[in-house]
C-alpha cells in the first residue's frame, strides 16, 4: 500500500511539474502573440453587437479600433462616455459621438390619411412600397408595416393602434438601424438635447390640393411657419419646412400658426409626450 | 520568466501529488472488493447452475468453429473430485453487439442451465432474454433461457422450431440458441475426449433430482 | 369612377387553380383503390385501423393548432394524407390505440413541432410506423393471411413473403406457402396483391395504378419513383437476391411513389431527387439483406431524409450560367 | 442565511444546470433509462460537484490564475476517480449499467462551469450551498426524466412494477430517441415555466408602480 | 479487416456517439446553427479525438498497467487532452496559421468535449489494440461529424419555418435530434 | 416549320379572344392628355414647355442631353395647362404635362412631325439620332430607349421581331400583324439595315397561326427581301413567357445570354411588334411616337376592343367618352400591362404610356387575392421557372436573409416573369419578395463596395 502511494506521488509529481512548465510556457507564448488593445477595447464596448459602427459586431469594431482603422467615436449605443473610454485606451482626444435619438417624420396614423387600395402581399414597409409606390395615397408617408420595429435591438419601437411605429425615448440609442430600415426614409435621427420646432411629416408634394386630400396632418405647404417666425429660422426645402437651429429659440410662433398641427415643439410635444398617451384617443377628442 | 515558470510547475505538482496520493489510499481501500467482483459474479453464477459443486477447475483447448464466437473460459465442475459437468463462457454476436453467456453442461450432454454474463440488446426486446419474469410461455412460467435447461444438444436447436423465440426479437434468440449450442458441443466434444461422462447411475439421479427441483416444470420435458 | 378601393398587389394577378387542398385530395384519390382493396382483404379491421388513423390525425393536427393558437389548417387535407398513409402501411390487426397514438405522434410532433406543412424534415406517416414499430415491435410485426386465402373467418396470423424468405426460407417454398404453384405464378400473385401484408401495399397493380394517376396529373414527378425502383433492383441483383421479387415485396412500389415523393421531406432539384432516389433503394437493399428486419423502407427513407437539405444544394445551372472565373492556374498545367 | 438559501435555490429551477443553463446535458439523457440510475448518477455528481467545490474554495488563494484550469481539472478528476471507485466496489450493478458516464463527470460542463465560476471566488458557507443546490438541481431533473421514461418505457419505477399488467410499454421511450423526445419537453416546460414567473414577477412591479402613483 | 471495418461502422452510425450515446451535447447544439462551422468543429474533434487515442492507449498500456497505476486513468487522461489541445493550438498557430484560423476557434471547446474522454476510455474498457482503438475513435468521431452535420442542415431549414413558440430554440434541436433517431434505428441490426 | 420553345413556362387560360377579332380603332379626340415627362428606362428629362403654352401634336415639350434619355411629344395639339406631379401607370406620382387640345390658329398645322427619311440612304449615325428623336422606347414594356438598343457593341446575327405576346389577354399585337403586316416588315428590315443584322426572324406564337400568312405576304412584297434580305417567320409553343426576350432567343437560336448579359451578348436584338411599327412611322412619315396601341379588356370591360390613342390619354376619359364602357360594380382590379407582368394601380385615372400594351379591367372574381401559406415545397414553381433558378430555395434564401446564398442560387437572374407565383399552390408571394429582395441585395452591393473603397 505504502509502494503504491509513493509510486503515485511520483509518477504524478513527474508529470505535473512538466505540464506546469509546458503550460507556462504556452501562456507566456500567447500572450505576446495577442494585441493586448483589442482586448480593453472590446471590454469598454456596450457589447450589443448591434453593427451600427458599420464593423460585424463589437468584436470586429474593436478590432479595427485598436489597429487604428476605425475613429472611437463610432458606438452609438455606449455613447459619449464609451467613445471617452476608447479614446482613453488609445490614447488620443476622442471627440465625443453625439447621444441622438430617433424621430419619426410622419403623423400620418390610419384615421388621419386615405389608404390608396386594398393591398395584400407580404406584410412589410418595402415591400409594400415596391408593389403600391405607397400604401397610402401620400406618397412619402409611413407604411404602417414596421420594418423599422424589427430591426430595433433595443426593444425602442413599437407600432401602435394608429398603425405608426413610436419611439421609446428613454430605450432609444440613437443606433440608426431603423433609419437605415426605413424604406420611405422618414425616420431620422435628432440630437437628444436639441430644442426647437420641427415639422413631422414628409410630404414633399407641391399640389397642395393634393396634400389635402391625402392626409389630415400632412404640411399644406401654405408657409405660415415660414412667414411667422420671427427670427426667420425656417425655411421651404424641398417642399418641407426646415428649422434652422441656430435660430430658433422655441417661441412657439411657428408650431401655433400650422393649420393642420403638422409644426411640433421638440423638447415638449416630441420628446415630453410620454408614450402613454396614444394619438389615437387625442384625435377623438 | 524561468523562476515565475518553476514556481507555477511546482504548485502544479504540489497539487497533483496531493490529489494522486489520496486517489492511491481510496484505490488501496477499494481494490480488493473491485478485483473480487467480476469473480464473485462469476463463481456465484456457478453456483447457480451446480448448486452442489465444490470446486471449479479451468481448463485449457476449447475453440470455437466459429470466427464470430469466442470461448472465453471454460471450467470442468467437480463436486468433491466428482466430475459434474463443464461451464463454458462464450461470447458472441447479438442483435446490440456481443453477448456473453455462461453455458453449464451436465454429463447427460445436456444442458444445465444458462446465465447471461453481459447482454447489449434493446431494453424490453432482446434484454427479454435476461429477464427472470419474461415467460416464453406464460402458463408454465419458462423464461426464454429456462427452456434450455435439461434441453439435450442432440436437439436441433432451431428458433421457432424446437426453441420458442423472445417476441420481436427474433434475431437475438436466434444469436443466443447458436451460441448456447455451439458451447454445448464444444463442451460435449472435450467430454468425450476426456471421456468424462456420469459416474454411477445413483449421482445421477442426484443430479436429475435437484435440477428437476430448481426446475419443477422442465420434468414434462 | 366609384370610390371603391381597388386591390393592389404585386403582378402576377392570375394564378393556377391547382392549389394545396386540391393535390392533397388527388393523393387521396390516388390511394382509394388501394385502400378499398385493402378493407377487402382484411375487413373490418382494416377500416378500423383507416377510419382511426385519419380521424386522430385531423383532429390531432385541428386540437393542437387550436392550443398553440394557430391558423387551422385541417382544410388543406395534408392530414388526411397523412393518416391515410400511416394506416396503408400498418399491419391489418394493429391495435386501434396503437393507430390513434402512431398518427397523433406523426402529425404532432413529426410535423406540427416543426411549423406544420411544409415545414417538417422528417416524412410524418413513416415516423408514426417508426415510432409504432419501435414501440409494439410485436404487434406492427405481427401479419394476418388475407381472407380470401384461408378459409377461416376469422383473421390467421402469418408470415409476409420477406419475412420468410429472411428466415431462411427457399423461393419455391414460400410460393407454396401462399398457395402458388411455381415461381412465376407466385410473382403474378404478389402484382395482383393476393397475400400477407400492409394494409395499403397488397396489390402491386392497384398501387401503381394510384402512382401513375399522380404522375399524370402532374402531382408527383417520374424522378424520384423510378430512381427508387430502378436502384431497388439494382443492387437487390448486385448483392444477388431476387430482383423482381424485390420490387413486388416489401412495400418498395407503395413507397416509391407516394411516401418517397412527399413534397416536404424530398429534395425539390432534380439532381437532388435522383440522389435521393437512389438512397433510399440502396438503404433498402441493403436493411434487407444485412439488417435486423425484413424490410427496410421505411428506415431508407427516413435515412434519406436526413440528406434532403444537403440534396437540395444540387441544383442545376440556372439559365445563362456563366461559370465563374476560376483562380488562374496555369502553372499547373504547364508543368504536367 | 437567507443568502446561502437563496444561492441554493437558484441552482433548483431559474438556473437549473440541465434546463436552463444547458450544461452537462450528456449524462443526463444518456442514463435516465430508469430511476436507479437517475438517483445514482445524481449523487455520484452531486458528491463530486460538492468536494471539488470544497476544496477549491478552501485553496482559492493559492491557486496561481495562469494554471488555475490544470489544477481545476486534477482535483474534480481526483474526485471522480474515487466515486468510480466506491462504486466499483460497493455498487456493481449501478456502476455497470452507467458504464463510461461516471468517469465522465470528469468533463462535465456543470462542475468546470461552477468551479471556474463560483468556487474559485466565494467562501466556504455559499459554495457548499451552490453545489449543494445545483448537485440537487441536477438530481431532480434525472429523476424526473428517467421516471417518465421508465414508467412510459417500461411500466416500472426503480424496477418496481407501477402499471398495471396490461399496460402494454411503450419501448420509445426507453430507446435513445425517447430520452431526446422527453429531455425536450422538459427543456420547453421549464422555459415556459420561467417566462411566467418572469412575467407575474413583471405584473407585480408594474401593479406596485402603479398604486405608489 | 472487417473486424476494423465493423468497429468503425457501428460507432459512426448503429452507436452513433451524439444520436444514439448522448455525448458531446454541448457543442452538438452549440456549433450547429450553419453547416460549415459545423464540419470545422467535427474535422477539429476528429483530430484531435484521433491524436488522444494514440497518445492515450500507449501510455494506458505502457505505462499505467506495467507500474500498476491504471486507478489513475481518468487524472491522466484528461491532463493529456487537455495538454495535447493546447499544443496542437500552439503548434497550428506557428506553422500553420491557414488551418489555424480555420480552426482555431474550435479547439477551446474540445477542451470539454466528453466524446473525446469517452472514446479513450472505451478503448481501454472495450479492450481493443492500437489499431482497433485508432478505427473505433475514426468511427466515433466521424459519427460525430455526421450528426453536427445533419442537425445543421435541419436547422438551416428550420431558420424560416414557424416552428411553435414554445418549443423554439433549444428544445426543438432535441426533437429534431429524437427524430434523426429514430431514423437511425434503421441502422440498428444492420452492422452485428 | 418547326415549333420551338424554351425549357420551363406555364400556359396559363388565354382569354384572348374577347378582344381577338375587334379591329384597331382609331381614338383622335380626347379631351385631354396627361403625358408623363419620363417614360422611359434611364436618366430623367426636364419639360421643355410652359404652362400657357400652345404646342402641336409631335413637338418636343421634353428632353435632357445624355445617353440614356428618350425625348417626349406632345401627342396632341393644343395648349398646356399644368406641370405638375400626376400619379402614373408605374404606381408613382411624376411630373406630367397636361395638354388640353385646341385646335391651330388659322392657317397653322396641328402637326409638327419631321421629315420622313429613308432608312437605306442615311448613314447608321443619322438613322439613331433619327430614332432618338421620335421618342421611341420599347413597347413591350421594358421602356429601353430604342436607339441605345440599336447600337450594339458586338456584332449581331438576328433581328427577331417579338410577335409571341404570351401574356394573357392581350391582342394588340395580334391585331398589328393582321393589319399593318408591312410595317412590322418595314421595321424589321431598318433595323436589320441600322444594326447590320444577316437574318431577321418574326416570332409568333402557335395560337397567332393564322396570322402568319399576312405577314409572309408583307414580307414577301418587301422591297428589301426582294432586294435579297433574309425574314423569316419562326412559330413557337403557346406558352408563357415565351415573349420574355431571354426564352425567345433561347427558343430560336437555342443560345443563352449569360446570367447579367444582353441579347447583343449573343447576337440578337429583340424587339415588339409595336416599336418596330413605330420605327417605320419614323422614318417613313416622321411621326413621333406618339400614339401607341394597346388593347382594353377584362371581366369588368364590357368593350374588350384593341385601340389606338394619343400618349397621355386617361382611360377614365376613355370611359367618360364612351369609347370603352365600364362596368365600376364589379371592377375589382386595374392593371396596367397583362395578367402576369402588369402593374395594379388605384384608379383608372391614369395616362397610357409609350410602354402601355394594355389596359385591364378585372372584375371582382377574376381579381381574386390569397392570403400565403407556407411553402409545401411540392416543386412546381423549380419547374416552371424559366431561366431555372429555383425560386422556393431562393424564397427561403432571402427570408432567412442569406444575400450571399440568394445571390448564388440566382436572384439577380430572375426576370420577374411572375410563373412561380402563378403556380405556386400555396399562393406564396414568390416575385414580391424577389423584387424586394434584389432591391436590398443592390443596395447590400452598392454599400459593400462603398466600404471597400
Ligand atoms: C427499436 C427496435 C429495437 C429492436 N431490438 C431488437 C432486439 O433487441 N433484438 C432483436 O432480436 N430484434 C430487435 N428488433 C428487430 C425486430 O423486432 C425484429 O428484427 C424483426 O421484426 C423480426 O422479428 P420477428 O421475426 O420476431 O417478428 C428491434 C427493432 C426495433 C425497431
Ligand atoms: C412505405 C412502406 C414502408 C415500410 N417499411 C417497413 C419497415 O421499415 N419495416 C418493416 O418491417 N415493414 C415495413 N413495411 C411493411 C412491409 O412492406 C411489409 O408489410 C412487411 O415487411 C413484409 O413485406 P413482404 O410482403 O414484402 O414480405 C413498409 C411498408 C410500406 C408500404
Ligand atoms: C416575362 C416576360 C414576358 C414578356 N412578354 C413579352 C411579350 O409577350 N411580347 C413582347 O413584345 N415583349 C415581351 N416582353 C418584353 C421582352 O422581354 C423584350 O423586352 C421586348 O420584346 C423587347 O422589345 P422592345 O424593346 O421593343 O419592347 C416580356 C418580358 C418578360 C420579362
Ligand atoms: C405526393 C404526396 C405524397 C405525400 N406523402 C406523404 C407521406 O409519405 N407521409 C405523410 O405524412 N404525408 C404525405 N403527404 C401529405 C403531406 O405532404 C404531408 O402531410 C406533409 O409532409 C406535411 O408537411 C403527401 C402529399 C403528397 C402530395
Ligand atoms: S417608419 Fe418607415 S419602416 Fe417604420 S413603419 Fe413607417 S414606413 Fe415602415
Ligand atoms: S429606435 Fe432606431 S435609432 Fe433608436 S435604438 Fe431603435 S433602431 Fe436604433
Ligand atoms: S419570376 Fe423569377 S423566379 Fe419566378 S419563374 Fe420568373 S424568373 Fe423564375
Ligand atoms: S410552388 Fe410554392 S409551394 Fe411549391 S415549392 Fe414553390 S413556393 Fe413552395
Ligand atoms: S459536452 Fe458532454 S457534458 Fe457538455
Amino acid at each position: 500500500m505504502i509502494e503504491t502511494i509513493l509510486l503515485t506521488i511520483g509518477f504524478s509529481a513527474v508529470l505535473a511539474f512538466f505540464i506546469g512548465i509546458a503550460l507556462a510556457f504556452f501562456s507566456q507564448k500567447f500572450k505576446v502573440e495577442r494585441d493586448p488593445k483589442i482586448d480593453e477595447v472590446r471590454g469598454a464596448l456596450p457589447g450589443a453587437n448591434c453593427g451600427a459602427c458599420g464593423f460585424p459586431g463589437c468584436d470586429g469594431y474593436s478590432e479595427a479600433v485598436a489597429t487604428g482603422r476605425a475613429p472611437t467615436t463610432k458606438c452609438s449605443v455606449g455613447g459619449s462616455a464609451t467613445a471617452e473610454t476608447l479614446a482613453k485606451i488609445m490614447g488620443i482626444e476622442g471627440g465625443a459621438a453625439e447621444d441622438r435619438v430617433a424621430v419619426l417624420l410622419c403623423q400620418g396614423a390610419v384615421n388621419k390619411t386615405v389608404s390608396k387600395g386594398q393591398y395584400s402581399g407580404i406584410p412589410t414597409c418595402r415591400a409594400a412600397k415596391l408593389s403600391t409606390g405607397s400604401v397610402k395615397t401620400c406618397a412619402w408617408s409611413c407604411q404602417g408595416f414596421g420594418d423599422c420595429t424589427k430591426v430595433c435591438k433595443f426593444d425602442a419601437l413599437a407600432m401602435e393602434e394608429d398603425g405608426l411605429p413610436h419611439v421609446n425615448y428613454d430605450n432609444c440609442t440613437g443606433c440608426g438601424l431603423c433609419v437605415e430600415e426605413c424604406p420611405q426614409k422618414i425616420l431620422t435621427l435628432v440630437p437628444r438635447t436639441r430644442v426647437g420646432s420641427i415639422v413631422l411629416c414628409s410630404n414633399r408634394s407641391t399640389v397642395k390640393a393634393s396634400v389635402i386630400k391625402t392626409c389630415k396632418v400632412g404640411c399644406i405647404k401654405c408657409e405660415l411657419c415660414v412667414k411667422s417666425c420671427p427670427e426667420g429660422a425656417i425655411t421651404m426645402v424641398n417642399g418641407i419646412p426646415v428649422t434652422d437651429y441656430a435660430k430658433c429659440t422655441s417661441c412657439g410662433i411657428c408650431v401655433q400658426k400650422c393649420p393642420t398641427k403638422c409644426y411640433k415643439m421638440l423638447e415638449t410635444d416630441v420628446f415630453g409626450t410620454k408614450k402613454e398617451v396614444p394619438v389615437m384617443e387625442e384625435a377623438q377628442a | 520568466m524561468k523562476k515565475d515558470m518553476t514556481k507555477l510547475g511546482m504548485t502544479l505538482m504540489l497539487f497533483a501529488s496531493l490529489a494522486c496520493a489520496s486517489l492511491a489510499v481510496v484505490y488501496a481501500f477499494t481494490k480488493e472488493s473491485i478485483d473480487k467482483q467480476s469473480e464473485i459474479q462469476l463463481q456465484a453464477s456457478l453456483k447457480e447452475l451446480f448448486p452442489q459443486a465444490t470446486a471449479f477447475e479451468p481448463i485449457q483447448g476449447l475453440v470455437s468453429p466459429d470466427p464470430n464466437i469466442k470461448f472465453e473460459a471454460a471450467y470442468e465442475v467437480k463436486s468433491d473430485m466428482a466430475p459434474l459437468g463443464l461451464a463454458m463462457k462464450a461470447t458472441g454476436p447479438s442483435y446490440g453487439g456481443a453477448a456473453t453467456l455462461l453455458v453449464g453442461i451436465d454429463l447427460h450432454r445436456s444442458i444445465a442451465g444458462v446465465r447471461v454474463m453481459a447482454l447489449n440488446d434493446t431494453p424490453g426486446l432482446g434484454m427479454n432474454a435476461s429477464s427472470p419474469t419474461y415467460y416464453v410461455d406464460k402458463t408454465k412460467k419458462v423464461t426464454f433461457l429456462g427452456q434450455f435447461n435439461e434441453k439435450f444438444l442432440t436437439d436441433p436447436f432451431e428458433v421457432k422450431k424446437d426453441v420458442v423465440a423472445i417476441t420481436a426479437a427474433t434475431i437475438s434468440s436466434r444469436s443466443l440458441t447458436k451460441i448456447i449450442k455451439l458451447a454445448g458441443d464444444a463442451a460435449i466434444a472435450y467430454m468425450d475426449q476426456k471421456a468424462i461422462s456420469a459416474p454411477a447411475e445413483n449421482g445421477a439421479s442426484a443430479d436429475a433430482g435437484t435440477d428437476a427441483n430448481a426446475q419443477p416444470q422442465a420434468g414434462g420435458k | 369612377m366609384s370610390d371603391r378601393k381597388m386591390r393592389l398587389s404585386s403582378s402576377p394577378h392570375a394564378f393556377s387553380p391547382v392549389d394545396t387542398p386540391r393535390i392533397m385530395l388527388s393523393v387521396v384519390i390516388a390511394l382509394m383503390p388501394a385502400t378499398a382493396y385493402g378493407v377487402y382483404l382484411y375487413g373490418l379491421p382494416a377500416l378500423g385501423v383507416v377510419v382511426t388513423s385519419i380521424a386522430a390525425a385531423v383532429l390531432s393536427e385541428f386540437l393542437f393548432r387550436k392550443i398553440i393558437k394557430a391558423s387551422t389548417t385541417v382544410g388543406d387535407f395534408s392530414a388526411v394524407v397523412s393518416g391515410l398513409l400511416l394506416a396503408l402501411i400498418l399491419p391489418p390487426s394493429t391495435p386501434l390505440w396503437m393507430v390513434a397514438l402512431g398518427a397523433i405522434f406523426a402529425i404532432v410532433v413529426a410535423k406540427e413541432f416543426f411549423g406544420g406543412l411544409g415545414a417538417n424534415p422528417f416524412n410524418p406517416a413513416l415516423i408514426g410506423r417508426a415510432f409504432l414499430l419501435m414501440s409494439f415491435p410485436a404487434a406492427i410485426t405481427s401479419w394476418t393471411m388475407p381472407k380470401g386465402l384461408s378459409l377461416a373467418a376469422d383473421a390467421v396470423s402469418a408470415a409476409t413473403p420477406l419475412n420468410l424468405l429472411k428466415q431462411g426460407n427457399a423461393l419455391t417454398d414460400v410460393a407454396k406457402y401462399f398457395g402458388a404453384n411455381d415461381t412465376g405464378a407466385f410473382y403474378r400473385q404478389l402484382f395482383m396483391g393476393f397475400r400477407s401484408g400492409s394494409i395499403g401495399e397488397s396489390s402491386i397493380l392497384l398501387v401503381l395504378l394510384g402512382g401513375l394517376f399522380l404522375l399524370a396529373i402532374g402531382v408527383i414527378q417520374w424522378v424520384v419513383p423510378l430512381s427508387v425502383l430502378a436502384s431497388t433492383f439494382v443492387f437487390s441483383w448486385i448483392l444477388g437476391m431476387d430482383p423482381v421479387l424485390g420490387l413486388l415485396t416489401g412495400g418498395i412500389v407503395f413507397g416509391a411513389f407516394f411516401m418517397a415523393t412527399d413534397y416536404a421531406t424530398r429534395p425539390m432539384t432534380p439532381y437532388g431527387q435522383a440522389i435521393f432516389g437512389i438512397g433510399i433503394g440502396l438503404i433498402t437493399v441493403l436493411i434487407r439483406k444485412y439488417g435486423g428486419y425484413p424490410e427496410g423502407v421505411t428506415y431508407a427513407i427516413l435515412i434519406m431524409n436526413t440528406l434532403t437539405p444537403f440534396l437540395n444544394k444540387l441544383r442545376m445551372k440556372k439559365y445563362g450560367f456563366v461559370p465563374p472565373p476560376k483562380p488562374a492556374k496555369p502553372s499547373k498545367e504547364a508543368t504536367k | 442565511m437567507k443568502k446561502l438559501y437563496s444561492i441554493f435555490k437558484q441552482g433548483i429551477i431559474f438556473d437549473n444546470p440541465l434546463l436552463m443553463l444547458m450544461i452537462g446535458l450528456c449524462s443526463a439523457i444518456a442514463v435516465t433509462t430508469n430511476v436507479s440510475n437517475g438517483i445514482g448518477m445524481g449523487l455520484a455528481m452531486t458528491f463530486v460537484l460538492l468536494f471539488s467545490e470544497i476544496i477549491i474554495s478552501l485553496f482559492r488563494k493559492l491557486i496561481p490564475s495562469m494554471i488555475r484550469i490544470p489544477i481545476f481539472i486534477i482535483v474534480i478528476a481526483a474526485f471522480t476517480t474515487m466515486v468510480d471507485l466506491v462504486m466499483k466496489a460497493y455498487f456493481p450493478d449501478l456502476s455497470k449499467s452507467m458504464g463510461v458516464f461516471i468517469p465522465l463527470i470528469v468533463v462535465n460542463c456543470i462542475i468546470m462551469g461552477r468551479v471556474e465560476a463560483f468556487a474559485s471566488k466565494q467562501n466556504l458557507a455559499s459554495v457548499i450551498a451552490d453545489a449543494l443546490g445545483m448537485g440537487l438541481g441536477y438530481t431532480w431533473v434525472l429523476i424526473a426524466i428517467a421516471a417518465v421514461r421508465e414508467l412510459l418505457g417500461n411500466g416500472t419505477l426503480a424496477g418496481i412494477q407501477i402499471m398495471p399488467a396490461s399496460y402494454q410499454p411503450i419501448l420509445f421511450f426507453i430507446l435513445p430517441p425517447g430520452g431526446f423526445f422527453v429531455f425536450s419537453l422538459f427543456i420547453s416546460l421549464n422555459i415556459w415555466f420561467k417566462k411566467r414567473m418572469e412575467a407575474s414577477a413583471r405584473n407585480r412591479e408594474l401593479v406596485a408602480k402603479k398604486e405608489a402613483a | 479487416m472487417m473486424e476494423l471495418g465493423k468497429i468503425f461502422l457501428l460507432a459512426l452510425l448503429t452507436n452513433n456517439i451524439v444520436i444514439m450515446r448522448f455525448l458531446a451535447l454541448c457543442s452538438y447544439i452549440g456549433m450547429t446553427s450553419d453547416v460549415g462551422q459545423s464540419i470545422g468543429m467535427g474535422f477539429a474533434v476528429t483530430f484531435v479525438t484521433v491524436l488522444a487515442t494514440a497518445a492515450t492507449w500507449p501510455i494506458y498500456h505502457y505505462i499505467l498497467v506495467p507500474l500498476n497505476l491504471t486507478f489513475l486513468q481518468i487524472l491522466i487522461f484528461i491532463l493529456v487532452i487537455a495538454s495535447l489541445v493546447q499544443l496542437v493550438e500552439f503548434y497550428l498557430k506557428k506553422n500553420v496559421p491557414g488551418l489555424y484560423s480555420a480552426m482555431g476557434i474550435y479547439l477551446p471547446l474540445i477542451t470539454t468535449n466528453c466524446a473525446i474522454l469517452a472514446v479513450t476510455f472505451e478503448n481501454i474498457s472495450f479492450k481493443y489494440n492500437f489499431i482497433q482503438s485508432i478505427a473505433y475513435s475514426v468511427g466515433v468521431s466521424l459519427g460525430y461529424l455526421l450528426a453536427m452535420v445533419l442537425l445543421a442542415g435541419i436547422r438551416e431549414r428550420m431558420k424560416t419555418s414557424p416552428v411553435p413558440k414554445f418549443l423554439q430554440g433549444t428544445p426543438i434541436l432535441f426533437m429534431a435530434t429524437a427524430l434523426i433517431g429514430i431514423a437511425f434505428m434503421g441502422f440498428s441490426g444492420l452492422i452485428k | 416549320m418547326s415549333i420551338r420553345t424554351f425549357r420551363g413556362g406555364v400556359h396559363p387560360p388565354e382569354r384572348k379572344d374577347r378582344s381577338q377579332g375587334t379591329p384597331i380603332e382609331r381614338v383622335t379626340s380626347v379631351p385631354q392628355v396627361v403625358i408623363p415627362v419620363n417614360q422611359h428606362f434611364g436618366a430623367p428629362i426636364q419639360p421643355l414647355v410652359k404652362v400657357g403654352e400652345y404646342v402641336k401634336a409631335g413637338q418636343k415639350v421634353a428632353d435632357a442631353e445624355g445617353r440614356m434619355t428618350v425625348p417626349v411629344h406632345a401627342s396632341v395639339a393644343g395648349v398646356v395647362k399644368k406641370i405638375e406631379p400626376r400619379m402614373q401607370s408605374n404606381n408613382t406620382e411624376g411630373l406630367c404635362i397636361v395638354i388640353e387640345p385646341k385646335d391651330p390658329p388659322e392657317g397653322e398645322s396641328a402637326q409638327d412631325y419631321m421629315l420622313p427619311l429613308d432608312p437605306f440612304a442615311c448613314s447608321k449615325e443619322e438613322a439613331l439620332a433619327r430614332i432618338r428623336a421620335a421618342g421611341i422606347v420599347g413597347m413591350g414594356g421594358a421602356g429601353f430607349p430604342a436607339h441605345v438598343k440599336l447600337a450594339p457593341t458586338k456584332p449581331i446575327s438576328y433581328v427577331i421581331a417579338n410577335a409571341a405576346e404570351c401574356e394573357p389577354y392581350l391582342t394588340i399585337d395580334e391585331r398589328a400583324l393582321l393589319e399593318i403586316p408591312e410595317k412590322v416588315v418595314d421595321g424589321v428590315v431598318i433595323v436589320m439595315k441600322t444594326v447590320n443584322a444577316p437574318e431577321g426572324v418574326i416570332a409568333i406564337e402557335e395560337n397567332k397561326k393564322h396570322a402568319i400568312p399576312y405577314v409572309q405576304k408583307a414580307i414577301d412584297e418587301n422591297p428589301q427581301v426582294k432586294a435579297g434580305m433574309k425574314i423569316r417567320i419562326q412559330e413557337l409553343r403557346t406558352k408563357y413567357p415565351q415573349g420574355g426576350e431571354k426564352m425567345l432567343i433561347t427558343a430560336i437560336t437555342g443560345r443563352q445570354v449569360p446570367s447579367g448579359g444582353l441579347p447583343m451578348d449573343v447576337g440578337c436584338v429583340v424587339s415588339n411588334v409595336g416599336t418596330l411599327c413605330a420605327i417605320a412611322e419614323a422614318f417613313r412619315e416622321g411621326k413621333p411616337l406618339i400614339e401607341r396601341g394597346f388593347t382594353v379588356t377584362g371581366g369588368a370591360c364590357k368593350t374588350p376592343k384593341n385601340l389606338v390613342a394619343p400618349v397621355g390619354t386617361l382611360v377614365s376619359d376613355l370611359a367618360k367618352a364612351g369609347i370603352v364602357e365600364i362596368d365600376d360594380q364589379s371592377l375589382g382590379k386595374v392593371i396596367f400591362g397583362g395578367p402576369m407582368m402588369g402593374v395594379a394601380l388605384p384608379s383608372y385615372e391614369i395616362p397610357v404610356q409609350k410602354n402601355t400594351s394594355g389596359v385591364l379591367l378585372m372584375s371582382e372574381q377574376e381579381a381574386v387575392q390569397y392570403e400565403e401559406d407556407t411553402c409545401i415545397r411540392c416543386g412546381r414553381c423549380i419547374r416552371a421557372c424559366p431561366t431555372s433558378i429555383f425560386p422556393a430555395l431562393l424564397a427561403i434564401a432571402i427570408e432567412s436573409e442569406n444575400y450571399a446564398e440568394a445571390e448564388k442560387i440566382g436572384l439577380l437572374d430572375c426576370i420577374e416573369c411572375g410563373t412561380c407565383s402563378f403556380v405556386c399552390p400555396a399562393h406564396r408571394h414568390l416575385v414580391q419578395r424577389f423584387r424586394v429582395g434584389k432591391q436590398v441585395l443592390r443596395a447590400l452591393k452598392q454599400k459593400e463596395a462603398q466600404n471597400v473603397r
